[in-house]
């Protein structure tokens, strides 16, 4: 069928053509720019939805050609690619709008724009990638179109940001690479397939899978920032808010992180995974990282740095997810993919509002913020909750289902882990909330700006109050068809084939 | 051990002697003399190795006659390159060294 | 079809470079674009018969082989040759905008660049020794010619080292070619491979190869014999730079790697082998290292040949005694390793010279603030990296692919951490460019803009670069002949 | 350069004259497989010529002298890119010496008819195009030195079409040859001996040119241009 | 009413969220407060009037389910009456400065507060829970003195390691259960082999909210340091839903559990008395009446505990304890609201004032005829020792009696401070019509609500003549001890 194979191109290239138009657009010519840039996010966002429905209705889009001998290019839309895919779509519209408004007479926009479709692009070839081989192609081609963007500002800072995030990511692409021949070698070219590939793999193979799953996972880690592959995420902060917030919420951690879902689920499969007990290791190293990313959040006086490490934190919890062996886990981690997004991309709008507007960057300058950006102010308190876990928001979803799972699969003390977690996940947020809210306001802010009537200007105001309304949606609404949940769902149903 | 045979020793031996003062000399044209003495020994070896027999044999010297054409296109070439380079720079050698000034000829 | 074929293959580049010895600088290079369309459809007509029917012998004046000379036309010949013309076409396009019309000994450039060609055009086709030995000289002094036409005591400087170790690694070649003929008593490569299989040991002949390798590595600039090229390289200018990188240096390269193909299983040696593919490794990684340590931007290009020639040399061991489907695997490799890197580089050094023509100066940090100004030739430089990086779904990133592949299948881990590093170490001196282009400076705000035409050509040879790793598997399809005995 | 150095240098080309003789000698003592005189007796009756090198070069492998006229060519091409337009004069280069003006006019006749002789006779005895036009060239330097003005030296059209004469002349012969044939560089049975004979008469005339075209070629030209991009 | 009931449950419960739009514009804010008092009107006419009913949610979270049904019903009215005169109350109390923020938070306690009695499926229960705590924060720091600060800080300390208890202790039972119903747990926890496990967990993350012993510090902070309409919610209603969780969640008749329903009495005992001794010493009304909470609540886990213990009690007893956190609601909401009275100049007024205030102070005591009579007698009632087996068990009455003379002596504290401390002059309308209407509640409507049904007979006047020395005894120990007590520093 030929609509099946060119839909999932289409959706690549709506954001690939909108980079390659905007990079040749001039510097002065904002408006056409705008409209490019908006009309692409809506155009794919139609397209993801297109391809959502039929998925669910169980329609194969699929496009395959042999880019080497015995390696095949692959573009796929199953379940898995949709939810990745739509969650990227979505945000991408509303990261756009903010982006339009936060370097709204800022030099390099074109440049700027160019790059962030082009990183949309990859994450959207991340997100439909039929094989390893694609995805790695999609991965790098990420880690490239993202550098400029953490660049962007073009200060001392900036650059050296950007020097650590290419060492990182560059690195462990490398190894990634390795373990993707590895793998290669030993079994060929292996689609991802639901159930995985492994299910009755012989000794032979068992000896070296577990080396290789290795090489994969602290290839992918780099880029989901487990611990300790995590140091250049702090660091990329210093690019622009709306950079901060896709990179954390969409693209590059969460890119990582579902490498590390499509390894496990669709390459070894979980119970072969199991049984070879590669996830009990994982799944300390996921807990360690929850643990450690929320204890440094806490001695972060930066808010967007503080963000940083809460993401550490937080992406663990899909990898966390996936080794608690049972479907239900499995759901409360893929959902948190979702979940973290749209909740870590309300707080990075939250805080780039706040430095555009007030000019504030350090928490203690954002004392009263409250009073003065209400709507901002709101959203943040609902991310910063949906975070904490406190119910009915979507933190509190993934928090339930990975704890029911441990639960269910007798892993008692991840449910500490859980716990531990959202203590400080608390500890760090709750006193951010109560200098917006409950601090009076003494001095002038640090660097304000005024836009009329709203509190900020109206391209920074809607995206986070959006994204806010959507965490409380995803939770309060979890159990309406086409949620995350779901759709999570139906993902494990048809992954975990039991 | 023919005649022929003691050409293509000979030829080794030239080829030698010119790979050491090729590398040694810093001089240009004492560089590019000895490239042409190994050139002198490559074309021996070639015909010599080839007709050790007894028989004579015509492609080795076609070979040898092009070779020698080749050699004396790259040695005028290195002689013009070389003397405009000492005209510009008055050096004589490859290393920089701004004092020496030695005469060319 | 096919003779005529030939002939615009082998003797047009020899008119041209008679015609457009003559006019000045601008007619010649009004014929030379001409000229150059003819030579590209000349080339892709010819490999697509080949493509279509298969590789064939061409036995020039009627004299088969032993006697005469046979051109061995076959799928990975025509690939080169049709890489040849692409990668001419631009660098002979873009000159004519860049070199300046005004000095005359520019227009010694048409004809030299013509003689290039051809040279090029023979190696690829070439199959008899000696024949090859005289396309290498043609090529040789060719370069030299054009580097020493940059005029400037650096240059002249650079040209004569690089001529003595041309001519070095030619006397090298020849020394070689001289034992193995006093071996064989022939010089046609198909007809000393069937000699060798014979199962007998040739250690004299062993020798010969042995050193016609060495030479051919001096010409290659394989580590530690790369002394000549950077200066080469980097002084000259922009086109010539890009053809002597992309093209050039290839052609010795590819003379070695047929050899050793042909010959090396029965007169080389694991040692041997061994020794070249260290050499290569670390060429990769003290290229690269050198390469990010340069302070002038032609000269971290020129470097980062040094680097990624080695790349080339691990063919060496990865096809030493290892079973065919390796071979066949480190083959491809490298094949398409000298393409993406002949593109790649090309654009790059086009992009470079775009870049210090409208920067006004060739150092690294004269490009802050540039990414503001001149996104295009910047982008095609970044978009070249991405392939000298070896990161998808660039050609180079298919080629890593491929000996990563061999390496693991051939049990000599040991070079996957040389390729892995060498990405890594190619991805710190590009982005080092790139990013001090990133720099927010306060200092020159304007800049010099290129013609639109100088901008698109290496923006365009950077595509194909990058987009080669779709097209991996036909390019390989039509080269996949060439290390079969093709008929 | 340090005797250390020296040292080493020569101990490592001792080994390299060792390692090469013994090769030459294990290849000598070797049989070998193809023998190439036989295959060009057999057809030299085909080839036109008499001499068998002549015809190695000229026929069987004429390839490889078309491209080495171009390396000429070349060289010729990048002496002269090199060279000062405006005049020949380079006094360093001229004695005004008039015994060596009066032998020169002697002298002339005499190499013009050896050369010529050496040309005629490369087809049935040693000699040929290269010996004929290296005779000329060192006529010309003679010349050039006792102060004959030359001016067909100085690069312009005249110079141009003297370096290429010959090869041009060979490439014509090669594309024609093909006209009826189907092969390059393959002569049509009947005047391969003239087509040999022009084209060993323009290769004369090119490599005489070349020689003297490098051997004249002064370098002088003091505008350096810069580097790309300004000083280093 | 069958067919109202689930619209007006979700009324109920969406309403307050629905007044949150009022903070958008300018004329809303305006308007804000004085619907504060209106808000939980639909819960309480639900308490009154409705009949059982349910409303299935099923996209709500992972399914949702609201009811109301007996025990819910008797929260609901406390919840709904204390807020709602609480809401009159501050319609005259609230100042200008950050008076829509006070509002939101206040609309949002509310809000979680009814949400969580009439949920009864896990998560929307856990939901509300959270958001009446994290709301509640908001009410406690309002003022923002240092003492508020200090006093939040604690409040949200000890409330995040509380929910993380319940979560803990939900998500163990709810893994057991296979079940999103609150319904399915204690049975759930009462099979599970790590019953001690979760049981502690819940006792304890609830037990924050209940100002269990030991992890009541947070409370007599917080609730002096709000404003005072605040105080009386977080006294009078919020309380109870520490009390609520334990009984929806703990497997109250399904097991007895001596050794917890042991320990549990033994806490209720040390809060009950040890509140009063710590409460006697605060210089506060707020304060005092704070520690008559803990002391209250002391009671109340009492008689939690004796559920605990015996299970065949349990079903009677829980419904005591709803009636019994009936009385002390109102009761103790209208005594904070007291505390922000103004006494009349005039001295005749005053002693008026005086008295009435000491009312409902009374019936905390237990002064026969009033709420807190019935709810006496009818612990009394079920604690007859006979029936228990437990350790504790013959000590119960004894453990009443002193908690009754703790209580005496804590209101009589209470009226003495507040006697010193109060302000002269005159209040506002609606100050009085708040605390009017909460006294009023209090006193009479008490006795017309719906009472759990469990609850014996009420055939109270005929017992309360009878047990009437039963109460007044140790009131006349505690003025007695006081009399003495205030003669001896009189004389120094």
């Amino acid at each position: 069928m030929a609509s099946g194979a060119l839909l999932p191109v289409f959706a690549l290239m709506t954001s690939l053509l909108a980079s390659l138009i905007i990079f040749t657009l001039p510097e002065d010519r904002g408006r056409v720019r705008t409209l490019v840039n908006i009309g692409a996010a809506l155009i794919k966002l139609a397209l993801v939805a297109v391809m959502i429905r039929g998925v669910a209705i169980g329609q194969e889009y699929l496009l395959a050609f042999d880019m080497l001998p015995g390696v095949e290019f692959v573009l796929r839309a199953d379940a898995l690619a949709m939810l990745f895919a739509g969650l990227s779509a979505l945000l991408w519209l509303l990261t756009t709008i903010y982006a339009i408004g936060y370097l709204e007479a800022s030099p390099n926009r074109s440049r700027f724009f160019g790059f962030f479709s082009l990183c949309v692009a990859s994450t959207m070839g991340i997100a439909l990638a039929g094989n390893l081989f694609t995805f790695f192609i999609f991965y790098e081609m990420l880690t490239l179109s993202t550098y400029p963007l953490v660049v962007h500002r073009g200060t001392p800072k900036a650059l050296r940001a950007g020097r650590n995030y290419l060492i990182y990511t560059l690195t462990g692409g490398a190894v990634l690479l390795l373990g993707i021949v590895c793998l290669h070698g030993l079994v060929g070219d292996l689609r991802f397939q639901e159930g995985g590939h492994f299910a009755g793999a012989g000794p032979e193979l068992r000896g070296a899978l577990p080396w290789v799953f290795f090489l994969l996972v602290s290839g992918l880690g780099v880029k989901a920032a487990l611990v300790p592959l995590h140091g250049w995420l702090p660091q990329a902060m210093v690019a622009p808010a709306p950079v901060s917030a896709l990179l954390h919420a969409v693209a590059v951690v969460k890119a990582g992180a579902f490498g590390i879902v499509r390894v496990v689920f669709e390459v070894f499969g979980l119970e072969s995974a199991q049984s070879m007990g590669l996830l009990s290791v994982l799944v300390v190293v996921a807990s360690v990282t929850i643990l450690y990313g929320s204890a440094m959040a806490l001695y972060q006086v930066d808010l967007k740095r503080r963000l940083a490490f809460s993401t550490i934190s937080q992406v663990s919890y899909i990898v966390l997810g996936l080794c608690l062996f049972g479907p239900v886990g499995a759901a409360g981690g893929l959902v948190h993919l979702v979940n973290q997004g749209i909740m870590k991309i309300t707080l990075f709008f939250c805080a780039g509002n706040y430095a555009e507007t007030l000019g504030a960057h350090r928490i203690d300058e954002l004392d009263g913020a409250g009073k003065r950006m209400p709507g901002t102010s709101v959203a943040f308190t609902i991310a910063a909750f949906g975070m904490i876990g406190a119910p009915p928001l979507a933190g509190f979803i993934t928090k339930w289902m990975l704890g029911i799972g441990a639960l269910a699969e007798g892993m008692d003390w991840v449910v500490g882990v859980l716990i531990l977690s959202s203590v400080l996940n608390a500890a760090y947020f709750l006193p951010i909330l109560h200098r917006l809210w409950f601090r009076e306001r003494t001095t002038p802010w640090p660097k304000e700006y005024r836009w009329g009537r709203l509190e900020t200007s109206v391209w920074l105001f809607w995206p986070p109050l959006m994204t806010a309304v959507m965490t409380m949606a995803i939770g309060v609404f979890a159990a309406m068809p086409f949620s995350p949940l779901a759709w999570v769902i139906l993902i494990v149903s048809r992954e975990v084939a039991l | 051990m023919s005649v022929s045979l003691l050409y293509a020793f000979a030829g080794v031996a030239l080829c030698a002697m010119g790979g050491l003062g090729f590398t040694v000399l810093e001089h240009l044209l004492r560089k590019l003399l000895a490239f042409n003495l190994m050139g002198s020994g490559v074309f021996l070896v070639l015909v010599g190795l080839a007709q050790h027999r007894g028989v004579p044999d015509p492609v080795p010297q076609a070979m040898v006659l092009t070779g020698i054409v080749v050699t004396i296109a790259a040695t005028a070439l290195a002689v013009v390159l070389m003397r405009r380079y000492y005209h510009l720079s008055g050096q004589t050698g490859l290393v920089v060294c701004e004092e020496r000034k030695e005469p060319m000829e | 079809m096919t003779p005529w074929l030939m002939a615009g293959l082998l003797f047009t580049p020899l008119a041209w470079a008679v015609l457009t010895l003559f006019p000045a600088f601008r007619l010649g290079r009004v014929l030379t674009r001409l000229g150059i369309l003819a030579q590209f459809l000349v080339a892709a007509g010819l490999w697509m018969t080949v493509a279509q029917d298969g590789g064939f012998y061409y036995p020039l004046g009627g004299w088969k082989a032993p006697l005469g000379i046979e051109l061995r036309v076959d799928g990975l010949a025509v690939t080169f040759v049709v890489l040849t013309a692409v990668v001419a076409c631009a660098c002979g396009w873009h000159a004519g905008d860049y070199l300046s019309p005004e000095t005359g000994r520019h227009r010694y450039f048409w004809p030299l660049f013509w003689f290039l060609w051809a040279g090029l055009n023979g190696v690829w086709l070439g199959a008899d020794l000696f024949n090859l030995y005289v396309g290498l000289e043609l090529i040789s002094l060719c370069s030299v010619g054009l580097v020493a036409l940059a005029g400037n005591v650096g240059a002249l400087r650079a040209a004569i080292r690089y001529l003595l170790a041309a001519l070095l690694g030619s006397l090298a070649y020849l020394l070689g070619v001289a034992l193995i003929y006093g071996q064989f008593g022939s010089l046609s490569l198909a007809g000393i491979q069937a000699l060798v299989a014979s199962a007998e040991s040739f250690p004299g002949a062993g020798v010969g190869l042995f050193i016609m390798i060495l030479g051919l590595a001096l010409k290659t600039a394989l580590f530690p014999l790369h002394g000549w090229l950077p200066p080469a390289h980097g002084i000259a200018k922009s086109p010539v730079s890009a053809l002597l990188s992309a093209l050039v240096v290839k052609a010795s390269f590819y003379i070695a790697a047929r050899l050793w193909l042909a010959l090396g299983e029965e007169l080389g040696s694991f040692v041997l082998a061994q020794a070249v593919g260290v050499a290569g490794a670390l060429a990769v990684i003290l290229g690269s290292w050198l390469a990010f340590c340069q302070s002038r931007l032609k000269q971290v290009v020129a470097y980062s040949s040094v680097a990624q020639i080695g790349y080339l040399f691990l063919l060496f061991p990865l096809t030493f005694g290892v079973p065919d489907s390796v071979v066949q695997l480190a083959q491809q490799g490298i094949a398409l390793q000298v393409i993406s890197h002949a593109l790649a580089k090309a654009a790059m050094f086009l992009a470079a010279g775009n870049l210090i023509l409208s920067v006004g100066s060739n150092r690294v940090e004269a490009l802050a603030g540039v990414s503001r100004f001149l996104p295009f030739s910047l982008f095609s430089f970044a978009l070249a990296g991405v392939s000298l990086m070896g990161l998808p779904p660039s050609g180079g990133f298919t080629a890593k692919w491929l000996l990563l592949q061999a390496s693991l299948a051939s049990g000599q881990w040991w070079w996957l951490a040389v390729l892995l590093l060498g990405g890594l170490l190619s991805a710190a001196y590009v982005f080092r460019i790139y990013r001090a282009s990133f720099v927010e400076s306060r200092g020159q705000d304007q800049f010099y803009h290129p013609p639109r035409v100088l901008e698109a050509i290496p923006m365009m040879l950077a595509l194909m670069s990058l987009c080669l790793g779709f097209v991996s598997e036909p390019v390989l399809a039509v080269m996949s002949l060439p290390f079969e005995e093709g008929g | 350069m340090g005797r250390l150095t020296l040292v080493t240098a020569g101990m490592v080309f001792s080994g390299v004259f060792a390692g090469l003789a013994w090769a030459v000698w294990t290849i000598a003592e070797a049989p070998v497989p193809v023998s190439l005189p036989t295959l060009v007796s057999e057809n030299l009756q085909a080839a036109g010529v008499e001499h068998p090198v002549t015809a190695v070069l000229l026929n069987f492998r004429s390839y490889d002298t078309l491209l080495e006229i171009a390396v000429l060519v070349i060289a010729g091409i990048a002496g002269i890119s090199m060279s000062r337009t405006r005049s020949l004069e380079d006094p360093g280069l001229r004695t005004s010496d008039s015994l060596l003006y009066a032998l020169e006019r002697w002298f002339f006749p005499v190499m013009m008819l050896f050369a010529g002789y050496l040309l005629w006779a490369g087809s049935d005895r040693p000699g040929g195009a290269f010996q004929a036009g290296s005779v000329l060239a060192a006529t010309a330097v003679l010349m050039r030195l006792g102060g004959v003005p030359m001016d067909f030296l100085r690069p312009g059209v005249m110079l141009r079409l003297g370096l290429t004469v010959g090869f041009s002349v060979f490439l014509v012969v090669a594309l024609a040859s093909a006209l009826d044939g189907d092969v390059f560089l393959q002569y049509p049975e009947v005047i391969t001996k003239p087509l040999i004979v022009l084209i060993e008469t323009g290769l004369t005339l090119s490599i005489a040119m070349v020689l003297l075209a490098l051997f004249v070629a002064a370098p002088i030209d003091p505008a350096e241009e810069l580097e790309e991009g300004g000083a280093e | 009413m069958n067919a109202v009931a689930p619209h007006l449950l979700l009324l109920s419960v969406v309403l307050p969220f629905g007044a949150l739009a009022l903070a958008l514009w300018p004329g809303g804010r305006f308007f804000y407060r004085y619907t504060l008092p209106w808000l939980p009107l639909p819960a309480l006419c639900l308490g009154m009037l409705a009949p059982d009913s349910s409303l299935e949610l099923p996209w709500l979270l992972n399914g949702g389910l609201w009811l109301v049904d007996d025990l819910r019903r008797t929260f609901l009215v406390v919840t709904a009456l204390v807020w709602s005169v609480s809401g009159l109350f501050a319609v005259g109390y609230l100042k200008r400065v950050h008076q829509t923020r006070f509002c939101v938070f206040w609309t949002l306690t509310l809000a979680g507060n009814l949400g969580l009695i009439v949920a009864a499926d896990i998560a929307s229960f856990y939901s509300f829970f959270a958001l009446m705590t994290f709301a509640g924060y908001g009410l406690v720091v309002h003022e923002g003195t240092v003492d508020a600060n200090r006093a939040g800080r604690i409040y949200l300390a000890m409330a995040v390691a509380g929910e993380m208890a319940i979560l803990a202790g939900l998500l163990m039972s709810a893994e057991l259960a296979d079940s999103a119903r609150l319904s399915d747990l204690p049975g759930a926890i009462a099979r599970s082999e790590q019953r001690d496990l979760i049981v502690l967990l819940l006792l304890a993350g609830f037990g924050v909210k209940a100002g269990l012993p030991l992890l009541h510090f947070w409370l007599p902070l917080a609730h002096p340091v709000a404003p005072t309409p605040a105080s009386a919610v977080l006294s009078g209603a919020m309380i109870k839903a520490g009390l609520l969780g334990w009984m929806l969640t703990l497997p109250f008749g399904e097991v007895s559990m001596p050794v917890w329903g042991n320990a549990l009495v033994l806490l209720g005992v040390l809060g009950a008395l040890g509140g009063a001794a710590l409460g006697l010493g605060q210089r506060r009304a707020k304060a005092v009446l704070a520690y008559s909470s803990i002391s209250q609540m002391g009671l109340m886990v009492l008689m939690v505990g004796a559920a605990l213990a015996e299970a065949r009690q349990a079903g009677t007893l829980l419904a005591v304890v709803a009636l019994y956190g009936l009385h002390h609601g109102l009761a103790k909401g209208s005594l904070f609201l007291s505390t922000a009275l103004a006494l009349p100049e005039r001295r005749s007024g005053r002693w008026l004032l005086w008295g009435l205030i000491a009312l409902p102070g009374l019936s905390l005591a237990g002064l026969p005829f009033t709420s807190g009579s019935a709810a006496k007698l009818a612990m009394k009632d079920v604690l007859a020792p006979p029936d228990y087996h437990f350790a504790m068990a013959s000590w119960l009455p004894a453990f009443m009696s002193a908690g009754a003379v703790a209580t005496m002596l804590l209101i009589l504290r209470f009226l003495q401070v507040q006697n010193q401390g109060a302000a002269r002059g005159d209040n506002v309308l609606c100050l009085w019509l708040g605390w009017a209407a909460s006294l009023l509640a209090s006193v009479l409507l008490f006795w017309v609500l719906p009472w759990p049904e469990s609850v014996p007979d009420k055939r109270w006047l005929h017992e309360m003549l009878a047990g009437a020395w039963g109460l007044t005894w140790p009131m006349l120990l505690a003025i007695g001890s006081a009399a003495v007590v205030a003669c001896l520093f009189r004389q120094r």
